[in-house]
């Protein structure tokens, strides 16, 4: 076993999906007008300054990037040829994220409102089960504790299988 | 020689990033290999799922010699 | 009958929910965030540049302002209490609103994600059906149309009772 | 007297304020009255809903003789 010197990953241009700065959710919202949209859906997921009854301090995310950005690309375009949307983008952030920070966003444009929310739900549900990216959440007791929302496999014994909240 | 890529909790149980010069065959003789490593793993590689070229490979995946090997352990962010 | 002078309508500060200039959506957006809430969803109803198989030129959007704030306050607290929202807000524009603009905002923040787009969708839904706005499309071909969203008296038979998309 | 306050595609049919000298008791009379000043409207009036200071009123609320009356016709916006 030889162990590899272990660098900061780098996040380059070729990965739109996966961001280690501030994700700008207003100029994201600007891309997403579109003469045939009617409806645009934006879901932020934020950081919460509580879990598991204690006091976060900040969280922290780590994906393999490359797979990430590539599997939200497939989402996305899942997403766009299902419901025929006429926008969609989703990035997530990687890195240090403090409270009321948003750490993924997807924005979805229809040209009316069902497909927008559906497609939106869509996207969401799928990154956070699906794309390998975690985070660890930094106390302010000091301790810290890696999770996620997808603990399926607890009540499918599989996990590769999710239950899924969106409605097909 | 394989390169082994560990994300997230399992860094708790294995560096980063590491090589190994045994040559598995598939993912089982891969976990076996990982397991004398770590047999405090045992559980979450178990959970785990296998990725080369970013890409999820199947119990059937021949490994090859300079396969980079993602481990993916459970649970998504968000 | 006496004709009494008809004056443009005015919107004041008491009417944070009807606007007559053009929706801050990032301000807005802006006001979401909270230390309680992990998830934020945005609907954007925007103006489509086709309708009828015709070419829009803009809208015209007319209120009845002051039931119409009211009634929206009322949708708003109603969702509040329904899905515990940590925040909801939501505006609709009067008056001209061209085509990519946003006539209609709505904003919803709550701890998880599945709160915050159910109470998206049930608001604007509401506001959809219920609440008195009109939209009057103007065409490029210089004809214009009274019209919305809400046909469900043709399904329902009752102008009263409308057909929902939102579950509860 | 009575102020009316129609709106959207009422206004087609009526003005969009205006006064009468008569004091309807109920919605009833009060769309007999509208019918009257413009026969047309009469599929529109029916399917509409009436609002004294800004809340709906039923075919039983006693209309008075300073009320503001909005007349709120079908189809909401978006």
């Amino acid at each position: 076993m030889t162990l590899l010197a272990s660098s900061p990953q780098a996040v380059e241009d070729k990965l739109p999906h996966i961001s280690a700065n501030t994700l700008n959710v207003p100029e994201l919202l600007g891309q997403a007008h579109h003469p045939q949209a009617g409806a645009i859906v934006l879901f932020s997921g934020e950081v919460r300054d509580s879990s598991h009854q204690k006091q976060v301090a900040y969280l922290e995310y780590e994906a393999q990037a490359s797979m990430a950005n590539k599997m939200i690309a497939q989402i996305l375009d899942e997403a766009i040829t299902k419901w025929s949307l006429s926008f969609a983008v989703a990035q997530h952030r990687i890195g240090k994220v403090a409270v009321c920070e948003s750490a993924v966003v997807v924005i979805t444009a229809s040209p009316h409102r069902k497909e927008a929310y559906a497609a939106n739900r869509f996207i969401i549900d799928k990154i956070k089960h699906e794309v390998p990216i975690w985070k660890c959440e930094y106390f302010t007791d000091g301790t810290k504790e890696w999770g996620g929302n997808c603990n399926c496999h607890t009540i499918t014994g599989n996990n590769r299988e999710h239950v899924y909240e969106f409605n097909d | 020689m394989m390169t082994i890529e560990t994300f997230a909790i399992l860094k708790d149980y294995f560096e980063p990033k590491f090589q190994i010069n045994e040559t598995p065959n598939n993912i089982h003789q891969l976990q076996e290999l990982l397991l004398k490593l770590n047999p405090q793993a045992a559980t979450l590689l178990s959970m785990s799922r296998f990725a080369v070229n970013d890409t999820f490979i199947d119990q059937h995946y021949q490994l090859q010699a300079n396969d980079v090997i993602s481990i993916i352990p459970p649970s998504s962010g968000g």
